[in-house]
């Protein structure tokens, strides 16, 4: 509805899990308002998420314990909407309103 | 077959008769899982639990593989454990628990830890493979020969205070078969093994007994499940709300600072078995013979010194 | 105090280390749990794991309540007693288990049915109570004490493929004080019980051994958390996140036909304490020299038929 | 939207558990299009959802499991989208476009 598209954004949470709430402020869920359009002026995907999340949520300075070589770590899931990311399309995903995404450390011990 | 067909016993009838009532169990479950030969990989913090509840439901063979000797700082959260045994065997230790629970069943002790080498062969001699163990290249082994010799997986890990679940492979079907939506592996849920610098060992990071102990009762409800109502049997498992073929990862999040609450678990919804799954998918080379002659490499793929392995 | 402040000692440093270093535990955590009185109503299929997961970590006095003694049909699930212990009383079996698994902790048995008679006098020795009994009457009862001595309740129970948890009374408030949302008693959540001809029992519907595990465990780890974090004191407890004062109702469905899924477990949320509460509300008469004198009549208000009574 | 509000539905969920689902075909969730007006004109609440349940949903003769005296048995509780039934209004609560309905039996045995 508003012309000023680069201050819209999408509200959507985001969780963390499995030991991964350690690094963004010990908090299991967050409310984040994600600008809709990235950089690029392409609408906000995983991808753009994740980057926005290292750059503006996380507070630890252990930025490989979430993000490598500027994708998201091996060992970690990605959820969307209680689905794992494969199934929506990865990075590729366009966020929507509302949207719930998790970020799981998979975990081994026993 | 007659064992499939038999009466119960009555002190079979009398010790499980409160689960042969209940709907979906009956005679028939309980002679299914009397006939059936089940394999708990690990004899720690989710192998005590889940041991307990499959002994107590009458699972007729229970194959235990544990190298481990009980330790004290075990015994918080191996509840088939005692004081009394620390130095024992862990699959000695249990087993005498389980004897005092249940005489009935069939225990096998492997003392050993599994490795590329003895898997298949202790495999092999069961139908259905809980992985009870606390590190990442065993699970991935665990998996891989699951695959070949057509085993369903119910698997299990917890560190701190999370703890995570999943039935794999479950119905089994043929190596790179991928058509029509078969179960998925453990590679095709976690494909690429995290940084050994992200790993949290329950050593290094500690772990709740109550939410291991969770989470190994849980796998034994599951494998109870799969057993009692043949949920491993391809034709049984065709319904569209098995929930199996695209099996969920539950997640557990225990919280010391407030009660267990709407996000103390979760399911997600896994997909299905990858056409490019290394281990299942329609073009992998994975075979019994290579894992056995080291290939793949389990140690280099986890990118574990040789000298922290264990079970 | 001196014991909160203590050394931990050199077994107790080893024995529940893995425990200690969880992050919020710590030592202060441990010593709480070392210094607590914590009381197990029923040595049963809630009660027997829920007794191994306290015991593992470590709560340092531990009364146990149970009239029956061990059968065999008792023994798929109530995994804390044995084979040879059939006849033995439970609270004597479950200890022996107990004793063996952590031998530090002081067990205190009470070999009888929990009564309005001697209910009081035995939980009021007590810090904190684990209701793991299998009938309604004896519920309410329970928890008209617990308001009444303002001891904490963790509460749940189980029949045939269903689990509930919840916990009650956590921060314990004044009877009578309905000011600032205090956490509700479990009459405020069930103020009428069902009619007697609409409720199973675990002998008339069975029992899965994992369901009422899970259930079991879950109290041990809300029991553990509560006193490790001291959330039954009141100025520790009024965050807002905590999920007390208007407490989760967990439930757990178990389903034989299909994987664990996304319905298999539910936190429903429930109210904070009612202000016409016939136990913990503004008008309340409930005393404890009524309950002892037999006001109320439990059994008549539960619609149970006087032999059919059983812890 | 329409002028037809005599056949207008609300669409909901109906789940049961702690053994209710043993009356309601052993389904644990159910799909339902209720109407939006009840028989009196008004719209759609609780009181006339457990109504309607008996008389569509349910399959079993024993009502007396699920019902007695017009009201719902004591010893079910009753969660609307997940919170019980006391915080939202108990039977007057008007139903709402996907709402969830949850019917547990409270248990007892251990
Ligand atoms: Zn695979
Ligand atoms: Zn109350």
């Amino acid at each position: 509805m508003s012309n000023q598209t680069e201050i819209d954004t999408i509200p959507i949470t985001v969780d963390f899990s499995g030991g991964l709430e350690m690094l963004f402020s010990n908090r299991r869920r967050h409310a984040v308002s994600l600008p809709a359009i990235d950089g690029a002026g392409k609408p906000a995907n995983i991808a753009f998420l994740i980057d926005y999340l290292c750059k503006n949520l996380m507070k630890d300075p252990r930025t490989d314990l979430f993000v490598l070589d500027n994708h998201i770590r091996p060992g970690i899931l990605v959820l969307i909407n209680d689905a794992d990311w494969e199934l929506e399309g990865e990075e590729a995903y366009e966020i929507q309103p509302r949207d719930n995404i998790l970020f799981v450390s998979t975990l081994h011990g026993g | 077959q007659d064992e499939d067909n038999r009466r119960l016993t009555d002190e079979e009838f009398e010790r499980y008769s409160r689960q042969v009532i209940v709907p979906g169990v009956g005679k028939e479950g309980q002679l299914r899982l009397i006939n059936s030969r089940l394999l708990i990989i690990g004899a720690g913090g989710l192998g005590c639990p889940a041991a307990q509840y499959v002994a107590g439901a009458g699972v007729g063979t229970i194959g235990i593989v544990d190298g481990d000797v009980v330790e004290l700082s075990n015994l918080h959260r191996q509840v088939g454990h005692s004081t009394s045994r620390i130095g024992m065997k862990k699959v000695d230790s249990l087993i005498t628990h389980l004897e005092g629970l249940n005489p009935l069943p069939s225990y096998i002790p492997h003392p050993v830890h599994i490795t590329p080498q003895n898997a298949a062969d202790i495999i092999s001699q069961y139908d259905l493979v809980m992985d009870c163990t606390d590190n990442l290249a065993t699970r991935y082994l665990i998996s891989d020969v699951c695959v070949l010799l057509q085993k369903p997986l119910v698997s299990a890990a917890s560190v701190q205070k999370s703890g995570q679940l999943i039935v794999l492979n479950c119905p089994p079907t043929p190596q790179g078969l991928v058509e029509g939506n078969c179960a998925p592996c453990y590679r095709c849920c976690f494909k690429k093994p995290p940084p050994p610098s992200s790993m949290m060992s329950c050593g290094e990071a500690g772990i709740m007994g109550p939410v291991v102990g969770m989470m190994g009762v849980a796998q034994a409800g599951e494998a109870i499940k799969i057993i009692a109502s043949a949920l491993h049997l391809t034709s049984q498992s065709d319904g569209p709300d098995r929930n199996l073929r695209q099996p969920s990862l539950l997640i557990y999040t225990y919280d010391l600072e407030s009660a267990v609450g709407p996000y103390s678990f979760r399911a997600l919804k896994m997909g299905s078995r990858k056409k490019n799954c290394f281990a299942c998918g329609e073009n992998s080379t994975l075979t019994l013979e290579g894992i056995k002659s080291g290939n793949p490499n389990y140690d280099q793929f986890c990118s574990v010194p040789a000298s922290s392995r264990s079970l």
